[in-house]
């Protein structure tokens, strides 16, 4: 099926942002019924790289040839129009208008004296949904929608387009293991009709199965480029990270009191009161399908969500809805969605660190103790790993996984009680993810209780002790991780019966 | 105090005419100034402050840095901006015009007395409604002392008081008397489609109104636009101030049954003849009492055409 | 439908205030009073509509005033005093005026400056030029009863009906509010218009032509304004430079925001305008009409009216959803 | 750092202008003629500071200069009409003020509805009030100079300067612009009011009380409003209600986006403001001392002259950054 002649390709492309070189000449060609991977570290220069391909970016040096020809995008409109699709690391709807009009907007279909035709839409709309395996009322806006929900809707906007070359920025960093074969399994559709798909993920697991050749970039840099056989787990972990990571071994720890208490909790997505006690050095998984309910209750818990019930800390009642009282009984709560609710984009790396905590690191009379944020800032850039090392960037200048780790340190910077996280890794490199769970073990040894959801089957098995699995906002399994499996976890999720 | 520039012996003198806002009527007096200027040589600035008082200050202010040799101000918060006038005239020679302010240290008034333009204008009411009825006052602001006066000469006039500028009847008071009755004073901020709507509200509220009185130059024409469109033209008696084209073809026309006009040309024109003696010394166009009047002159269907003969040969029409 | 529910706070407020002034002055429902308020009405509703394609775009227009005042002043000035024919007058002057509007989108979009410095800049320049060209003169259509003139204040008799005709501006204003319900709801470009206010980077990915859009959003804002200078001034019959239009960007923006608008974008509908721009001008209306209400404070009464109208439109939206969720 | 570079253009703009009426009117460099100026600068660099509080954290206020009226007409109402002292009325007031402004901020964090409506009532409610109050009647001191008025238009002379003295206006501002700078740059309240500005969600999420701070923001803007009226008064003397602080909101919010305010909010520097204030204030000066502009053209000159400051703002932080990116 692989046609010889690339359909779209980069000839020695560099992008410099001020100083920082975020690609540095790096050569691609892609083919039609191919699907190449791109793999490397947070801040190897992935995300810019596809941005220069599909014209967000403008290259530096160098060109983009598109089916033998150079071109010159300006934008995401000229890319289209060329058939190339582009899903963004970050997501990018608009949150007042329906599902429906956010699938179609750009290629609505038109009737009647020019016109939108409605009918047509929703048949369109429906039929991009079936493919994902979303069910949703057309009409609700996607403001109203879970993280997870929104981003297979981003994905089934791209899917269901004319695209030749379809980009996707780490489309399943949020994704369960069921949507995340689903996807799977349209993007090899895709290529088997012939179109050719760039992907760009940290679950090398992903790349194993469906990747034809991967390209593994380094600090902009290309370092290896792997064809089909040669795709292989360790090899690729060698690769990105320049080492080999050794498997967590994790000490024994005992759990203690019960530090974060929840009884009773309902909310408008939990129908059935949720009892569930986290103690002192205990970590537990909340795992379930996109649109589970496992966000809501972590907001809940934390006081952005309207609940009703008791949630206590340390013995201490939590009122509903004050964020800010939470923070001061030691509660802390790393968001799903970092651009919208962890970060404010264009304050530096070191404003963002302390902002949650800048009570505490301010002196008398509500002055800023500046050389104690700059403490701060620099501990989580170094103890994070951020790239670039630097603390007075803006913090939409870093790559996503940088972000996501100031929006981790941030909250470790406080030494809550208890933490609560939200797809913890999401858009983490395999290395700094080992660190950063690593981070949580020695927590929970120092006494704090975890309460986390993640969608990543390995990440819940490796690191919780106990996996609480929601279907449909009501708890259907509370399991001891040690004793079960994927396949009864999966179940549970779905609604199913546990075999 | 202050830096002005000391004047060039040779030079023609630098005269500043300043007028409360921005109007027609002002338009016509910078005409006089312009036209007095080249005839007598003096070199003569014009200003409309759009923004009322605080604007006012800033221009004078802003003239007296420029260094001007005499200035015509008309104030248009003659009491509390005494004390400002006082420093303007310490500086240069200060007169002002249209609105007085006797306390100040200025040299002469040129203006009418507005008081007495409204009672001639109440006059004219009488005449054109000699048995009285419901009345209706139009204006564009209150807060002005001409058009605050203007309306007490006219209640006072048609209801038969004695003379008393110092008295003052609120707008949201009942005013009534001698067969009169005045419903409302309405002001419209010179927003002219307030000012016309303004009109249109009292002819729906008052089915029996008698009479409308335009105080300021642009109501007179909305009164009457009014009045076309809801087919009540000559029906409803009106009466008017200044000199706008279409009061004007209005009492031509019978629409109109008169108007009070001042004299801006003269305004202009005498301010500038005034300073332009004084600079050189000569204090004889002063009169006794301060006060150059520029009489205010009723207009009525006999006189309209010559009026407009006469304005349109001084605005070189 | 979600649109919908929004207007009801301002629709009742609207009824209510037209009750309580029928109560206390009958006059109020007379034939000639209700087509002073149509006639109003039109001409504020043409303006907010204008508004209101900008403000759905996240963008805002304060230059509406002051360009009301250039065409409202160019009108006359050009037809009476240099002496152009009405038929080159009227669509030269609204080609300028969607010309400045255009202008207005192309720096907005082109140089990526602030609508809000942009149109404010537009305010100063457009004001200043009609007074230096009108040299501060009132301009106006003079005693001839131009053709014309009925556009603004013409009334339409609708057979059977007597003592009651519809006025010309209203006649517009229906056909101008049913072309941008059209285009607002059931076409390509309202759809993006929308999305653009929603979210521009969303909008762009998907391949919206952003610049376009806008550039066209103002320029029709630039257009309905135009229309509604000539309109103003066909009805009043004369304009004065230095104030005409003065603060007529805040009553069109005011009947956008009541009517449902969001200054952040993304949100709008053409009713809620209309219903808008009515209610202040029954509000208007009811003061004259009412005895006993100083004229002085007529201000005070539309800003009270209009923040009780937006508390009950808030109210109202919190009772109907009754989940809350902080966002 | 970042912030500094984005004031460049207008930095020049204002030196053009200066260095070019200079030129041509040399007494524009009289040492009254810049006392004048700095006096001006300093009033509406008060109100422009307000503003821009407000603007950081993404809201608006136009209730500004109805507000000034408001405060500005009660002044001299109370104290010679009524008969109140000077001690009483001026905390009064000013604590009314900070009230009103304190009001808007709940008004838009309670009840969630938009700071744009909110101020646009309070514009229409406090000039109604204020006219309602006064009846129509102005205001003013009268001729009596009160100790109160040196604020206003008092001089403080320079040891071993003569001729030139400093406004008391000038050092009211610089006291208010150094705490305001403090607040801004060097407080836990300043970062919070950037941060929601930036993000507001982001902000709660941290725990950030952020009604507290807006709310705080609100009512500071109306005390600096509050102070800007209490001084134009003072300055003037006497004030008219319909017209007292007419369009000032316009003039302080040009103020605060010139000098670099995004009204995305997040953004804002307070050099920026005095520089924007500055600039319209010397243009104002630039049009009567230069002959041969007449005054009917001023608007279009400062809205020509802000126009191309922000533009030439744009085109130099588009070649100081190298860099182009979308979004
Ligand atoms: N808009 C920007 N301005 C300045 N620097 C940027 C910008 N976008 C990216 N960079 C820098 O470019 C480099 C590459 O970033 P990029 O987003 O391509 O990384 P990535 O490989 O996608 O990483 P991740 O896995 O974390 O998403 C990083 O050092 C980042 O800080
Ligand atoms: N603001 C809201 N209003 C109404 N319904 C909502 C709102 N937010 C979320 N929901 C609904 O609540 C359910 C739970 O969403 P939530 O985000 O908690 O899911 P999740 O388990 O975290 O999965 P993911 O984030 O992966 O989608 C979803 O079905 C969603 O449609
Ligand atoms: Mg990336
Ligand atoms: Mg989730």
């Amino acid at each position: 099926m692989t046609s010889s002649e690339p359909l779209i390709e980069a000839c020695s492309v560099t992008k410099r942002f001020g100083g920082v070189c975020a690609v540095d000449a790096v050569s691609l060609s892609i083919r039609g019924g191919e699907i190449t991977a791109i793999i490397g570290e947070n801040g190897a220069g992935k995300s810019t790289l596809v941005k220069l391909l599909c014209g967000v970016h403008r290259a530096d040096e160098g060109e983009v040839r598109i089916d033998g020809q150079t071109v010159a995008m300006n934008g995401p409109a000229d890319a289209l129009s060329l058939g190339i699709a582009h899903i963004p690391q970050e997501l990018e709807l608009c949150d007042a208008m329906s599902v429906s009009q956010n699938l179609l907007l750009g290629c609505e279909p038109i009737g009647r004296f020019g016109l939108i035709d409605e009918d047509q839409c929703l048949r369109q709309a429906r039929h991009s949904l079936e493919k994902v395996s979303l069910e949703i009322p057309l009409d609700v806006p996607v403001r109203d929608l879970g993280h997870g929900q929104r981003q297979l809707i981003a994905i089934a906007r791209a899917l269901d387009g004319d695209a030749r070359v379809l980009f996707l920025d780490e489309p399943t960093a949020t994704l369960s293991p069921a949507e995340t074969t689903i996807l799977l399994d349209q993007i090899v559709a895709m290529k088997t009709a012939g179109a050719a798909i760039v992907l760009i993920t940290h679950r090398l697991a992903e790349v194993e199965q469906v990747a034809d050749r991967v390209m593994v970039l380094r600090d902009g840099h290309p370092v290896a480029s792997l064809a089909g056989d040669e795709v292989e787990r360790s090899e690729m972990v060698r690769l990105m990270v320049g080492r080999d990571l050794e498997p967590i071994q994790e000490q024994e720890t005992t759990s203690g009191e019960v530090r974060l208490l929840i009884k009773d909790l309902t909310s408008s997505a939990h129908p059935d009161p949720i009892h569930l006690e986290v103690r002192a050095g205990e970590r537990i998984a909340l795992a379930g399908l996109v649109g589970a309910g496992r966000s809501e209750l972590l907001e809940a818990l934390f006081g952005l969500r309207d609940r009703t019930g008791v949630v206590e800390v340390d013995g201490i009642t939590i009122p509903p809805i004050d964020p800010a009282r939470s923070v001061e009984m030691g509660l802390a709560l790393v968001p799903e969605e970092r651009a919208s609710q962890g970060l404010a984009l264009q304050m530096t790396v070191e404003q963002n660190a302390v902002l949650p905590g800048i009570h505490r690191h301010g002196g008398a009379f509500g002055w800023l103790e500046r050389r104690a944020g700059e403490k701060v800032a620099r501990q989580l850039v170094e103890s994070l790993d951020v790239r670039p090392a630097a603390t007075d960037l803006a913090v939409s200048e870093l790559s996503g996984g940088n972000q996501q780790k100031v929006v981790i340190g941030k909250w470790l910077a406080l030494h809550p009680g208890v933490l609560l996280l939200d797809e913890p890794t999401r858009g983490v490199d395999v290395g700094a993810r080992e660190e950063l769970h690593q981070r949580l073990m020695q927590l929970s040894k120092d006494g704090v209780a975890i309460l986390f959801s993640s969608s990543e089957m390995e990440e819940v098995l490796s690191l919780s002790h106990r996996v609480v699995v929601l279907h449909e906002g009501r708890i259907t399994g509370n399991l001891t991780t040690s004793n079960t499996s994927e396949e009864q976890i999966m179940a549970l999720a779905t609604g199913g019966d546990p075999r | 105090k202050g830096s002005v520039v000391p004047p060039d012996a040779n030079a023609a003198p630098k005269l500043a005419f300043v007028t409360n806002g921005v109007a027609d009527f002002w338009v016509l007096a910078g005409k006089g100034v312009q036209d007095s200027a080249s005839e007598i040589g003096v070199d003569a600035s014009f200003h409309m402050p759009p923004d009322g008082l605080a604007d006012q200050k800033r221009i004078i202010e802003d003239l007296m840095v420029k260094g001007v040799d005499g200035i015509a101000v008309s104030p248009i918060d003659p009491v509390n901006q005494t004390p400002f006038l006082d420093r303007i005239a310490e500086q240069t020679l200060l007169i002002t015009h249209d609105s007085d302010a006797p306390d100040s240290k200025r040299i002469c008034f040129v203006g009418v007395d507005n008081y007495e333009a409204g009672r001639m204008c109440g006059e004219l009411v009488e005449e054109a409604l000699p048995n009285g009825g419901k009345v209706a006052i139009f204006v564009g602001r209150l807060e002005q002392d001409n058009a605050r006066l203007r309306r007490q000469g006219v209640i006072d006039q048609i209801l038969g008081r004695e003379w008393d500028s110092s008295r003052y009847d609120k707008p949201g008071e009942k005013i009534a008397g001698n067969g009169f009755e005045v419903v409302a004073t309405l002001t419209d901020q010179f927003d002219m489609a307030k000012g016309k709507a303004n009109v249109e509200d009292i002819l729906s509220r008052h089915d029996d109104i008698a009479g409308c009185i335009g105080l300021f130059a642009y109501n007179t024409p909305l009164i009457l636009e009014a009045l076309e469109q809801s087919g009540r033209s000559g029906k409803v008696k009106v009466i008017s101030f200044d000199e706008d084209e279409r009061t004007l073809q209005g009492i031509i026309d019978g629409t109109v049954h008169g108007t009070i006009v001042q004299n801006p040309y003269e305004y202009g024109a005498a301010s500038m003849r005034l300073l332009k003696a004084l600079t050189s010394g000569d204090r004889s166009g002063i009169p006794e009492n301060g006060i150059f009047k520029v009489p205010a002159r009723t207009i009525r269907k006999a006189e309209v055409e010559s009026f407009r003969e006469d304005m349109r040969k001084k605005l070189g029409k | 439908m979600r649109d919908e529910r929004k207007l009801l706070g301002i629709l009742g407020v609207l009824v209510a205030v037209a009750v309580v002034t029928t109560l206390f002055s009958p006059s109020f429902v007379s034939a000639y009073n209700i087509e002073n308020l149509l006639r109003r009405s039109a001409l504020f509703g043409i303006i907010g509509i204008g508004a209101s394609l900008v403000i759905i775009t996240g963008g805002i227009d304060l230059s509406i005033g002051s360009l009301i005042c250039l065409v409202g002043c160019l009108t006359p000035w050009l037809i009476t005093v240099v002496g152009v024919t009405p038929w080159l007058v009227v669509p030269a002057l609204l080609i300028l005026a969607t010309l400045l509007g255009m202008c207005h989108g192309l720096l907005v979009t082109r140089l990526k400056l602030q609508p809000f410095l942009v149109t404010l800049c537009g305010l100063f320049i457009y004001r200043g030029l009609t007074r230096g060209i009108l040299a501060d003169n009132t301009a106006g259509f003079g005693t001839e009863g131009s053709a014309l003139r009925t556009l603004g204040n013409g009334r339409i008799h609708l057979p059977g009906i007597d003592g009651f005709a519809l006025p010309a501006p209203l006649v517009i204003l229906i056909v101008i509010a049913v072309i941008s319900w059209l285009l607002l709801n059931r076409t390509v470009w309202g759809r993006h218009l929308k999305a653009i206010g929603c979210n521009e980077t969303a909008a762009r990915h998907c391949g919206i032509a952003v610049d376009r859009v806008k550039i066209g959003a103002y320029a029709l804002c630039g257009l309905l304004t135009g229309i509604g200078g000539l309109l103003f001034v066909l009805d009043t019959g004369s304009a004065q430079p230095s104030n005409f239009g003065n603060f007529y960007e805040l009553y069109a923006i005011a009947a956008a925001v009541l009517g449902g608008c969001s200054l952040r974008g993304g949100e709008g509908s053409i009713i809620g305008v209309l219903i808008g721009a009515t209610l202040v001008q029954v509000l208007r209306n009811a003061i004259v009409l009412i005895d006993g209400i100083p004229d002085s404070i007529e201000f005070a009464v539309i800003g009270g009216i209009i923040l009780i109208a937006v508390i009950a439109d808030e109210a109202i939206r919190r009772f109907t959803t009754a989940h809350k969720s902080l966002k």
